[in-house]
């Protein structure tokens, strides 16, 4: 077995990187830190990938699966011999791949981010908080045991919540970045329970041990407990929650829309490509468990996705803020991923959805990442993200306008670029499982198609705007990330993913199943037709759809009212009845008794001042006598 | 032993056991005190007549004057003569004085003067006192002094007098500081405070020359430091003329100015006399390593001989120093003292425990 | 016999300068009757034979802190002042005070009969206090001898900045 | 030569010096005599130690530490007490103890 132990540099370097800018980096040009950040994860990505290449390529036997490696493990704390949490690294196929993901989306984003965030007096800042999360990032896809990745999940949350909240003069960031913070909290409570059942349940923290199909966790999933489900199904929904909550899933999405007011790069990073799916991985690293300890558990995963990728796709074919419409996107995309592992089954062919949500996770990291940063540079020539102020940007930003179109065909599914493949795979394994989840899917494959073009056309076709000034292309800096994240979403499709990462390790064959291809594609042309027609030249006809649909398109423009249900429970039935009585509990019977006792006390002591006469031999004459009788009483009398 | 017959032990021994014989112990004792304080006060008050005599005449020859030549063969008996007047003029009290105070003060001072005279070892046997902590009961008595130099400024009721003993005061208690420490670093070389153990440890080579370079610091650092404390120019602006008429003493006059000038010269002896005890080799003779015959010549000489000679020797300097220096403003003096003597001594005693501990001396 | 002598006289004298030290009305009697009582203290040290601290007695408390006591009455007071005595309803309740607590003290020592560990008389030399002063074995003081350093240093850092002036700004 | 005096004697005699210095303290107006009593109680506390040390236990040393820190402390307190009363005669014009009773209530 190989040694992996370098691979603990790989999230220890950005937090090096993070330590060094966040000490010293007040004090450095910006370029030298925004240098600094960039190399430091540059070294991460080259570990990744020689990491990737020695386990997939490098030290594999033919035929055989991929084993699960323990690269380096210490125990952390030793609380009792039976409860000891330790830290190390995991290597196995989805976490060798979310090393690679991670590494190249954040180097992209580190990279361009020193054109895009040039000039920004906390440059230093935004580096480090970078590393923070990449720091973050690495160490949860890299966790050995459940509870070292909540660790790292807590702290994604934080560095999200920094990052969100980078620009914190401004009072929206600052909302949103709490919104995003307090969501996913809530989230995580259920994430915490469901750690705690699953780990009391089976007694140990260790994903190795909890994924063993003969192991401990899957022995122990029958027999019912609670409103006919077993304890298992129960820890796994919980853990369920907590992920749902990182990766926006419905109804904890409410804060991924907000949370686009960070920077256009932490977009990127955190929206597309790595926290939001956490959750994804966190069910897939997992998989075992769900597949065959908890059916139902797994089914609620496939609903919850199925539903988030419709409800999402509907409201993002009303939006006009671009990077709007880009987060609902990626909801969407990660309902699919949800509901791809919610219909798989494990091992072999029955685990074709697994090894088709993690393939979409890849692909869709690639063209995510493309699309935002994208949106970023449109964002920087144009100054506003509301699609109203855009319109015929194609002859100003060429590079950036390429790559977009790239990112918006890719994202449509249509063949050969990357997301045809993984998007074909997760309708097989749909197909095989379930019909309603699979025409849901394709409905939504066409509104993707439809709202990406949309916002195609709105940015860089339409109607001719006048700007304060002529946008111009983004500097070399901003645009060759651009350009090889759009290389990647070509041709990352054509990598047999079904060899390498499937759910038991083992290697299957699978093939394109051209029944379910070509409806899709096409499904996915009449969107982009569609769109087409209705926004390339500026015209009426969408208002007229609009109007006739009038009630739909107001909800969806609202969200479905989601914010504001939300609002309405906690404002007027939380806050109301239950936050407010004990409110007054704490002040009028606590603080009271509080009061009472300091006013007695402030009473008693102006009662007795007169007796401090600042008279030291006053104060004498009572000391010498007091020793005196106190004497007497204790030496004579006693 | 060469200088057997120089030495006094068996005389005091004879005379103790003399007494011891012939009188109940109490008695003897009592007697014993009153022979050797008699011993005591008609040596200090013939050697401070000796010294008046001697510091008019040195004077004078710095001066490149003659001093005294009338009163008996080369004036030998003019300070006889100038104390008889002093015994007997008027004694005046100033009015408003505190009187009980006014009286105590020259007592104060010329009491521990003498309690400092007992340790000094003058040849073998001839030392009344001899503590193994003598030269820190040296220090402790000598401090004492000071406190008359106080009173005396104060029960006066005269400002001159008032300005005299603080300045007086301020100056022997930081100079005391130096002159200790620079005792405290021979104490360290010698490893004992005992001063007949000190005189004994120099049997072979005087500790000025065995300590080398941390002894001769502090032997300068010592005189400098210890002419301070008996408040003689450089440093006698306490009894400045031009500015404080006789600074703590103006008021007194008589017998009750003579005892501090009398004091003044005891503690010049003082002075002396520890830093050729603790420097010099007290009574030990002049001794070079192997030169046989030197040496013994140089047995031949009595050790009270001796002492005297180094002691005489010292008094000179210092009073060479008096009328060599112009007087040190009191700023001036605070400064020598407390940012170059007190450093100076600390690092030497690190110095001296170095040579101590690594064996680099003779 | 000689020294009882000199214990019963020196008794005689702290006590009879002990009562002055606190009964007379001018602060630098006062202060040289206290000189004569710690001075007395150390010739009691000296029968005792402990020769090391009677020096020590001699150097801090006579050379220093009386001296330094009358500096400060030379700097705080004028010779022709008297001290205010305190009311004579508190000397009463004082004085009263007092001799209650040394009738208790003195009753309470008289009833303890010591046995005075007279088999030895110690030749105490300068050289074993010197040692066990710095070392740190069991009988040994280096750790006090440490701190009080310290407590000296502190005070006179603290006495310093207490007593300095404070600069005026110049108007 | 000690066993003709008892050891109380010593004792006695510190006690007295003891309550003297206290009755200083409880009557003397002026702050200088007060420190000069505080002086006297110290002084009446080391008789103790010595006085112990010398009879009950000849052969240690602890008597003379704690008389040796005493006095050392004593000194500190000196130094410090007499800074502070020139800062208040400074201030005040006066070190009467009844002048100074600003720190009250």
């Amino acid at each position: 077995m190989a040694d992996y132990t370098y691979t603990l540099l790989i999230p220890l370097i950005p937090l090096f990187v993070f330590l060094l800018l966040g000490l010293t980096g007040h004090k450095m040009k910006p370029l030298v830190a925004g240098l600094i950040g960039s190399t430091g994860l540059g070294i991460s990505a080259i570990l990744s990938y020689a990491t990737a290449f020695k386990y997939f390529i490098g030290s594999h036997v033919a035929g055989a699966g991929y084993a699960s490696i323990k690269g380096f493990e210490v125990s952390w704390l030793h609380l009792t011999d039976k409860l000891t949490i330790h830290l190390g690294v995991l290597i196995d196929p989805i976490s060798v791949m979310m090393l690679v993901v991670i590494t190249t989306v954040s180097l992209m984003v580190h990279i361009y981010s020193i054109g895009y965030m040039k000039g920004d007096p906390g440059f230093y800042r935004f580096f480090s908080f970078l590393s923070l999360f990449s720091f973050s990032m690495l160490g949860l896809v890299l966790a050995t045991n459940i509870f070292q990745m909540y660790i790292f999940w807590e702290l994604v949350g934080v560095s999200s919540f920094l990052l969100i909240g980078y620009y914190y003069e401004k009072p929206s960031a600052v909302a949103a970045s709490k919104k995003a913070f307090i969501v996913t909290r809530f989230a995580d409570l259920g994430f915490l329970i469901g750690i705690l059942m699953l780990s009391f349940n089976t007694g140990t923290f260790d994903f190795q041990t909890l994924t063993d199909p003969h192991g401990p966790a899957i022995a122990s999933a029958g027999g019912a407990a609670f409103m006919g489900l077993s304890v298992l199904t129960w820890s796994l929904i919980f853990i369920f929650i907590g992920g749902a909550g990182k990766s926006a899933m419905f109804p904890f999405h409410i804060w991924l829309p907000d949370a686009m007011e960070g920077p256009t790069p932490v977009s990127a990073l955190i929206h597309a490509a790595t926290m939001v799916v956490a959750g994804v991985y966190l069910v897939a690293r997992l998989f075992p468990v769900y597949a065959l300890g908890a059916p139902d558990a797994l089914m609620v995963v496939a609903w919850v996705g199925g539903f988030s990728s419709i409800f999402a796709a509907v409201i993002a074919c009303t939006q006009t803020d671009i990077k709007r419409v880009l987060a609902f996107s990626t909801m969407s995309q990660i309902g699919y991923m949800m509901l791809s592992l919610g219909v798989s089954g494990y091992g072999g062919e029955e685990g074709l959805g697994f090894m088709a949500s993690n393939f979409h996770l890849f692909t869709h990291a690639m063209f995510k990442a493309l699309l935002f940063l994208g949106a970023g540079a449109v964002i920087h020539a144009v100054h506003t993200n509301e699609i109203g102020g855009m319109g015929n940007l194609r002859k100003h930003l060429p590079i950036t306008h390429i790559t977009f179109l790239i990112a918006c065909v890719t994202i449509a599914g249509i063949p050969p670029f990357s997301a045809f493949f993984s998007k074909d795979e997760i309708l097989v394994a749909a197909f095989h499982s379930n019909k309603l989840l699979f025409a849901i899917e394709y409905i939504v494959a066409g509104l993707t198609a439809f709202y990406m073009f949309r916002l195609y056309y709105g940015i860089f076709w339409g109607k001719n705007t006048q700007y304060h000034h002529t946008p111009h292309e983004s500097p070399l800096v901003m645009t060759i990330p651009l350009m090889i994240l759009a290389f990647g979403s070509v041709f990352a499709g054509f990598i047999p993913f079904h060899a390498l990462v499937t759910s038991d390790g083992l290697p299957f064959e699978s093939k394109i199943d051209w029944l379910i291809a070509i409806p899709s594609v096409l499904i996915g042309v009449l969107g982009i037709v569609v769109a087409t027609v209705m926004y390339k030249k500026e015209n009426p006809l969408p208002d007229k759809v609009a109007g006739t649909f009038k009630h739909l398109y107001k909800w969806a423009y609202h969200k479905f009212y989601w914010d504001e249900i939300y609002l309405f429970v906690t404002r007027k039935i939380i806050y109301r009845y239950i936050s407010e009585p004990i409110a007054w509990f704490d002040r009028h019977v606590i603080d009271a008794t509080m009061n009472g006792i300091a006013g007695i006390t402030q009473y008693s002591a102006y009662a007795i001042k007169g007796l401090q006469s600042g008279k030291l031999q006053q104060y004498g004459f009572v000391f010498v006598s007091g020793t005196i009788i106190l004497v007497l009483i204790f030496v004579y009398l006693v | 032993m060469a200088f057997n017959i120089y030495d006094f032990t068996t005389l005091t021994h004879d005379i103790h056991v003399g007494l011891a014989e012939s009188f109940s112990p109490v008695l003897a004792t009592t007697i014993e005190w009153v022979i050797v304080g008699v011993v005591y006060l008609l040596f200090v008050a013939l050697f401070g007549l000796f010294l008046v005599y001697a510091e008019r005449k040195v004077c004078a020859a710095f001066q490149q004057r003659l001093g005294p030549t009338r009163v008996g063969p080369w004036g030998l008996l003019q300070t006889i003569a100038d104390f008889i007047k002093l015994l007997m003029k008027e004694l005046i009290m100033p009015r408003k004085a505190d009187r009980f105070l006014y009286n105590l003060a020259p007592f104060i001072v010329i009491i521990a003067s003498f309690l400092a005279i007992a340790v000094l070892p003058f040849a073998p046997g001839l030392q009344s006192l001899d503590f193994d902590i003598g030269v820190f009961y040296l220090t402790a008595v000598s401090s004492v002094g000071v406190i008359g130099i106080l009173l005396a400024g104060w029960s006066s009721n005269n400002k001159y007098s008032l300005i005299g003993a603080m300045r007086s005061g301020a100056q022997i208690l930081s100079y005391e500081l130096s002159v200790s420490l620079s005792l405290l670093t021979m104490v360290v070389f010698a490893g004992t405070m005992q001063f007949s153990a000190i005189v004994e440890g120099q049997r072979d080579a005087w500790f000025i020359f065995s300590g080398h370079i941390p002894a001769v610091i502090a032997f300068v650092v010592f005189l400098i430091a210890g002419t301070a404390e008996t408040n003689r120019g450089p440093f006698d602006l306490a009894e400045a003329e031009s500015e404080l008429v006789a600074g703590f003493h103006t008021e007194y006059s008589g017998i009750k100015f003579a005892m501090f000038f009398l004091a003044e010269y005891i503690n010049l002896f003082i002075v002396s006399a520890v830093a050729a005890t603790v420097f010099l080799g007290g009574w030990m003779p002049l001794h070079f390593g192997n030169f046989e015959s030197f040496n013994h010549v140089m047995d031949f000489i009595p050790p009270v001989m001796w002492f005297f000679m180094k002691v005489l020797g010292v008094i000179f300097v210092i009073m060479w120093f008096k009328w060599t220096f112009p007087r040190l403003r009191v700023d001036q003096i605070l400064t020598l003292e407390w940012k170059y003597l007190l450093p100076i001594n600390l690092v030497n005693i690190l110095l001296m425990a170095l040579v101590v501990l690594t064996k680099f001396h003779f | 016999m000689l020294n009882e002598v000199m214990f019963y006289l020196f008794g005689a004298m702290i006590l009879t300068f002990s009562v002055l030290t606190v009964t007379t009305r001018r602060i630098l009697r006062a202060a040289v009757y206290l000189l004569f009582v710690l001075i007395s203290t150390a010739g009691l040290y000296f029968s005792l034979n402990y020769n090391f601290l009677a020096a020590v007695q001699l150097t801090v408390y006579a050379g220093g802190i009386v001296v330094l006591i009358i500096f400060s009455i030379l700097l705080t007071s004028h010779l022709s002042e008297r001290a205010v005595m305190a009311p004579l309803k508190q000397s009463i309740f004082s004085a009263l005070a007092t001799l209650a607590g040394a009738t208790l003290t003195l009753m309470t020592i008289l009833r303890f009969s010591f046995v005075p560990n007279t088999g030895v008389d110690p030749q105490l030399n300068i050289t074993d206090i010197g040692n066990s002063m710095v070392s740190y074995n069991r009988d040994g003081y280096a750790l006090p001898f440490e701190v009080i350093s310290v407590l000296l240093l502190a005070a006179m850092i603290g006495a310093i900045v207490v007593a300095k002036k404070e600069r005026k700004l110049k108007e | 030569m000690i066993q003709n005096i008892p050891l109380s004697y010593y004792l006695v005699i510190s006690t007295f010096m003891f309550f003297i210095g206290i009755y200083g303290f409880l009557t003397r107006r002026n702050l200088i005599t007060m420190l000069m009593s505080i002086e006297l109680i110290l002084n009446s506390v080391n008789i103790n130690f010595v006085a112990f040390n010398r009879y009950l236990y000849p052969q240690q040393l602890q008597g003379h530490f704690f008389m040796l820190i005493v006095i050392a402390v004593a000194a500190a307190e000196a130094a410090v007490a007499i800074a502070i009363i020139i800062n208040i005669y400074r201030n005040f014009k006066s070190i009467d103890v009844e002048n100074v009773d600003e720190m009250k209530y």
